[in-house]
């Protein structure tokens, strides 16, 4: 049994030690410092243990130092896409972050993801972002009466969108984009990886109408294969060889 | 990688632009070329054009980067190493090209 | 017990296969004019800044001498043609990216085009109509096989 | 102020709730308002698959499965619900499958079924393949596929609106059993804006999810706060077998993630110490795969007799690393990379510390096979409903079995949303709710507000950290009557203290402070129902371990609990169990 090494020990006295954040603030109402709509960052020291998150650090802020503090959250461990947030510049979940894996000796830098309007705080407009995705038809379609039964499926036909299934709507790929960023038009990384999901579906008969959005101006020749979109994801998806071979099969008009 | 690609683009096209101009003066008359050819020759423009050439080779490679990426999913996997690579080749080729060009530039000046 | 009747979606868009190719095209442009230019691109480097003595042995008698061999003609006029086209388009998806105003976009889009024009007109005209051995000109300027055809 | 007009209101967008919403939305005009964008509700984090004997793999039928079900919730299951259960579970299934869910398949291209604690062949002969599943991202695959469906239908939703108050057009309790109870509408605050909205409806559904945040060490999201349940409670309708909360054996030790069954379904063995297979000692048949409450409760009582590992002796084992690494990246992907991401162990190679964790709460807002609400015992309230987590139809019983609950969603989410938009259809109006309604709410928000700047009282994080810890101490998987009492005094004072409670946020807009203020309210009053029957239950069934009590208790327990909420405090009731085909018999495996 070699589990309880002690890097790994979940419970017991693990060393504490402080950690400063610099968390990019505004109140759309004001404060007492700052105007409404001011944009500025704020320091809290706080103590930590290497096993908490950036996640467990904003909620030691938030109810401790200071209530006002707003972001979103839920599930704390990755799967609900609540908290993608820029963390020393680069867009993750709070919840999947650890802090030990940050140089807790250097402030952490924490920013409200970009290319979206800020409301308050950490926490974005997410609008535009699912108004992209429904833009593309997110759902099976098909001809026909359903079936009595399963439409069947082999493990290897599944397995060629196996990874767009993934996608827990976080944001972090499409508001790292610098296509994004520049140009709101951009349906961005996400919807294509939406339509990516049900394109090489095999039951899927709507192919060619989501194709034709993602051929598009705003679609998916905006891509400039930047691989920020690739990095941000939390899920691990492959969100640039998804965008790819959405272009393939627009150049070859095979699926 | 993306601004790098897109800043030296940028700054090709402006170059081409007036390089065509220039060059369009050998229509005009030979005296009129070689003189303004003959500002190609100084240390300044010399070093721009060391920029240019160093521009031309990043846009290059990356653009052959980015052709691979999009058409084989092994370099897609691998593009972090690709652009490495890039710069490699980079490095190389403007080793190989500023000594040469510098001496011209400066030692046939 | 009968799986859910789901309303069928409002039609989007008109059914049936990719209707606006023209960034797809684009993007295919890009691809295949960057290959070719790089070819060209490289051989220009090289003869013209590397070998023998690099940038300054560049005159109107180099240049002439060049041209003077059709097969450099097409070479240099495809690599212009392609370049204007490449990085004119190259910057047509930058304009689009940045100009967010409808009035500077078209404007843009107005010089970039135009001077896109006069640039490949010109310099199409330059190298087609290119003569390495212009009658009044001072021989010494000249490629040394002008001597043959003047005399 | 705002108020809208609905036929039809659901309130919760998980899988219930939206399952719900794509069979009310075609029937009537619906609107289904979620605290959390749908996508982020927790049904996302569930991971093991969806039972349903669908015979894909292996012979099955609905009869055992009603039987397992039976039989794992202890016999206090409603036998009448856990056969419409399992029956519609097949269908359940293909018609996801139809909307396009994409499930693990079989080499044929049908769906794969893997098998799950406590499913077996036959009445307990052998562990079956009944699980239907997606990786080990089932209710992720469930939830998109729902929110994806309705975005289909244009099914509208308010989201990052949280409901707090339930009216009704008289008070449940008071009326007499001959009187009808309507339902009026919901009070939502709107997050972004901090508005207040007024939904008056023809039928309202409940579908808001679990509480797990009662205890500290929980699978269950920061927002799963029981809010349907105790707004319910609040408008004084009984909430039923509180007491009845499942521990899940495998929680990432320390954290309470969980790690689903599917591990030990898929081969992974959970060992002490010593490196033994202590389940061979509790469930020598099934072993690993029996029911949630026995392996919890044996590996709590290994750490406890001195067999746990790690230095604290915390905590047990599981063991994956005879599992091909394939398999493992095949069937369990996420699982083993919450390990790698918050443990830093390796599961191909080393085993991962596990410890049990609060995971689902099996009872909830008591309703009927259609979901209807029940005030009492028999009458029900005409045109609210409920269905998931939050309700209790009792097909759980005394425990769970896991991928019963998504099954519940699917089912009786289904059910219940027919059901509301049938009664919205043959209610000509709804009962009277005017902006008014609104009152209670926005004087209640106002004096939350008056409090910041307060100095010198209670902060929501200290009241709420001494709750769960006392709920972990006191009321989980083993409890007597010290513990219970304990905990019940504890509750009593932090009830006290929360009077006194003072926010931070001043703001309207995003104010999530003063939202959790809100939650810790529902948090403790829910606390406070769970002990009590914990308390009166003298008895060991299921989820609910009484060390004072050890046995079953047929004679004096078989029936489900009920607690109103009154004037002068909580008041116990008692429900008669359903019982069709299954006598009770003791429950081995
Ligand atoms: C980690 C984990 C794994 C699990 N694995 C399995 C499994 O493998 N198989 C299985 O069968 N079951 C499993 N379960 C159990 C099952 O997932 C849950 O019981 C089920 O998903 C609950 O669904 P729901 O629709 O009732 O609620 P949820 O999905 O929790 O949704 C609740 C909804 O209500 C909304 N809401 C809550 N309060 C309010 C309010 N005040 N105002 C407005 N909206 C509100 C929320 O925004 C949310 O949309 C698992 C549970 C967990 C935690
Ligand atoms: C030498 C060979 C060249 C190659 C292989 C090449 C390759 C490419 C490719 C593949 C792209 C598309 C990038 C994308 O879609 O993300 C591109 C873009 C571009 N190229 Fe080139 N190119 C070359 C030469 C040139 C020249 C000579 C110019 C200038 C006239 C130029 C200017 C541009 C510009 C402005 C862009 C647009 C950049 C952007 O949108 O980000 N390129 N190049
Ligand atoms: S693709 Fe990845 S980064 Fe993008 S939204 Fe989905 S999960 Fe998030
Ligand atoms: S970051 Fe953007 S440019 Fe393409 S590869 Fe990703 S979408
Ligand atoms: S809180 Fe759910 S993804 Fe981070």
């Amino acid at each position: 049994m070699t589990a309880t090494a002690d890097a790994t020990t979940p419970a017991g006295e693990v060393p504490s030690f402080e950690v400063t954040l610099r968390i990019r603030r505004m109140n759309p109402e004001g404060t007492s410092d700052h105007a409404a709509g001011e944009e500025y960052w704020e320091e809290f020291k706080i103590q930590a243990h290497a096993t908490d998150r950036v996640l467990d650090a904003l909620h030691k802020v938030k109810w401790d130092l200071d209530g006002s503090l707003a972001f979103r959250r839920s599930c704390a461990h990755g799967v609900c896409g609540s908290d993608a947030m820029r963390i020393n510049a680069r867009n993750r979940l709070a919840c999947k972050t650890l802090l030990k894996d940050l140089n807790p000796a250097k402030p952490i830098l924490i920013e409200p993801i970009k290319g979206l309007p800020v409301e308050k705080d950490l926490i974005v407009d997410m609008e535009p972002f699912f108004a992209s995705y429904r833009e593309i038809m997110p759902f099976l379609m098909t001809d026909g009466p359903a079936p009595e039964r399963e439409r069947l499926q082999t493990p290897a036909e599944r397995e060629r969108f196996e990874d767009t299934t993934k996608c827990i709507m976080c944001a972090a790929c499409t508001s790292a984009c610098p296509v994004f960023w520049t140009d709101g038009q951009f349906f961005g990384p996400q919807a294509i990886v939406g339509a990516h999901r049900f394109i090489f579906d095999s039951r899927d008969e709507g192919q060619w109408d989501r194709l034709e959005i993602l051929n598009d101006k705003a679609g998916v020749w905006k891509c400039r294969t930047a691989f920020n979109c690739t990095e941000a994801c939390p899920r691990g998806i492959e969100v640039t060889k998804a965008i790819s071979e959405v272009k393939k099969a627009l150049n070859t008009g095979e699926i | 990688m993306w601004l790098v690609h897109r800043s030296t683009g940028v700054a090709i096209f402006f170059f081409l632009l007036i390089h065509v101009l220039d060059t369009a003066l050998v229509r005009v008359s030979p005296e009129a070329y070689n003189e303004v050819i003959g500002a190609y020759k100084t240390p300044v423009y010399g070093l721009v054009e060391a920029g240019l050439v160093a521009a031309i080779i990043l846009h290059a490679f990356n653009g052959l980067r980015i052709i691979a990426v999009d058409n084989s999913t092994w370099a897609l996997r691998h593009q972090k190493k690709l652009a490495w690579g890039v710069w490699i080749v980079f490095a190389v080729l403007m080793l190989g090209f500023l000594p040469r060009h510098l001496m011209h530039v400066f030692g046939g000046a | 017990m009968s799986a859910p009747e789901l309303i069928d979606p409002k039609p989007r868009i008109r059914s049936g296969r990719t209707r606006r190719k023209a960034e797809r095209w684009s993007w295919m442009f890009m691809r295949l004019s960057g290959l070719v230019l790089v070819l060209l691109i490289f051989t220009h480097l090289t003869v013209n800044l590397v070998l023998g003595e690099g940038v300054s042995q560049i005159d109107f008698a180099f240049v002439a001498g060049k041209w003077a061999d059709w097969w450099w003609q097409v070479a240099d006029f495809l690599m212009l043609l392609l370049a204007m086209l490449h990085g004119g388009n190259g910057m047509r998806l930058l304009i689009n990216d940045y100009a967010h105003s409808k009035a500077w976009r078209s404007a843009l889009m107005g010089v970039l085009h135009l001077s896109m024009v006069v640039v490949i007109v010109l310099g199409s005209l330059v190298i087609w109509t290119f003569d390495p051995c212009p009658v009044d000109a001072d021989m010494s300027l000249l490629p040394s096989f002008c001597e043959d055809v003047l005399q | 102020m705002t108020l809208h007009e609905y036929d039809v209101v659901i309130v919760g967008a998980g899988g219930a709730g939206m399952r719900a919403a794509l069979e009310s939305s075609q029937r009537a005009r619906t609107a289904v308002i979620s605290k959390l964008y749908p996508t982020r509700s927790h049904t996302g984090a569930a991971q093991g698959g969806i039972a349903a004997a669908l015979s894909n793999v292996e012979d099955d039928n609905a009869e055992w499965h009603t039987f397992d079900t039976v039989k794992g919730g202890d016999y206090l299951v409603d036998q009448d619900a856990a056969e419409i259960l399992c029956t519609e579970a097949p269908q359940a299934v293909l018609d996801l499958e139809n909307m396009g869910l994409p499930f693990n398949r079989t080499e044929d291209g049908h769906v794969d079924q893997r098998r799950f604690g406590g499913h077996t062949r036959n009445h307990g002969e052998a562990a079956v393949r009944r699980a239907c599943y997606s990786a080990d991202r089932t209710g992720h695959m469930i939830l998109q596929t729902l929110y994806q469906q309705c975005i289909k239908q244009e099914v509208e939703f308010f989201n990052e609106f949280y409901v707090l108050e339930l009216v009704l057009d008289k008070d449940p309790q008071a009326a007499g059993d001959d009187e009808t109870v309507s339902v009026a509408g919901v009070v939502a605050y709107e997050l972004a804006t901090g508005e207040i909205h007024t939904f008056r409806a023809k039928s309202v559904l409940f579908a808001t999810g679990g509480a797990g945040k009662v205890f500290k060490t929980t699978s269950n999201a920061h927002t799963l706060t029981g809010d349907g349940m105790a707004i319910a409670f609040n408008a004084g309708l009984p909430l039923e077998d509180m007491e009845f909360f499942q521990f899940h054996p495998t929680g990432l030790a320390g954290l309470g993630i969980l790690l689903s069954e599917a591990a030990r379904g898929e081969g992974g063995i959970l060992r002490n110490s010593e490196g033994e297979r202590f389940m061979e000692r509790y469930a020598p048949t099934i072993k690993d795969l029996a029911p949630r409450d026995m392996v919890a409760r044996a590996m709590a009582n290994e750490v406890r007799e001195g067999r746990g590992c790690g230095p604290h002796k915390d905590y047990v084992l599981l063991d994956l690393t005879h599992l091909e690494p394939a398999h493992i990246d095949a069937k369990l992907p996420d699982i083993t990379e919450f390990a790698r991401t918050y443990l830093g162990v390796e599961p191909y190679t080393e085993p991962v510390p596990v410890y049990p964790t609060a995971h689902y709460a099996m009872g909830g807002i008591p309703t009927t096979v259609h979901g209807e609400v029940l005030r009492n015992n028999t009458s029900k309230v005409n045109g609210l409903y409920a269905a998931g987590e939050c309700a209790c139809v009792s097909v759980h019983g005394a425990n769970r079995l896991g991928t019963n609950s998504l099954l519940d969603l699917n089912v009786f989410g289904r059910r219940a949303g027919i059901a509301a938009a049938e009664h919205a259809l043959a209610t000509a109006e709804a009962a009277p709710l005017d902006e008014s309604a609104a009152a209670p709410l926005i004087e209640r928000v106002e004096k939350l507000r008056s409090t910041v700047g307060s100095s010198g009282s209670e902060s929501i994080a200290a009241l709420r950290k001494a709750l769960q810890e006392t709920m972990d101490r006191n009321a989980q998987v083993f409890r007597d009557e010290a513990s219970l009492t304990t905990a019940q005094e504890v509750i009593a004072d932090l009830q006290k203290r929360y009077a006194d409670i003072a926010i931070h946020d001043r703001g309207q807009r995003y104010n999530t402070d003063l939202l959790e203020a809100m939650e810790l309210g529902f948090l403790l009053e829910l606390s406070a129902v769970v002990v009590l029957g914990a308390l009166n239950r003298k008895e060991s069934r299921g989820g609910h371990y009484r060390e004072d009590f050890p046995t079953r208790d047929d004679e004096n327990f078989m029936q489900h609990t009920m607690v109103y909420g009154e004037k002068d405090g909580l008041r116990l009731d008692y429900k008669p169990v359903v019982v069709t085909r299954y006598q009770p018999m003791e429950r081995k495996y």
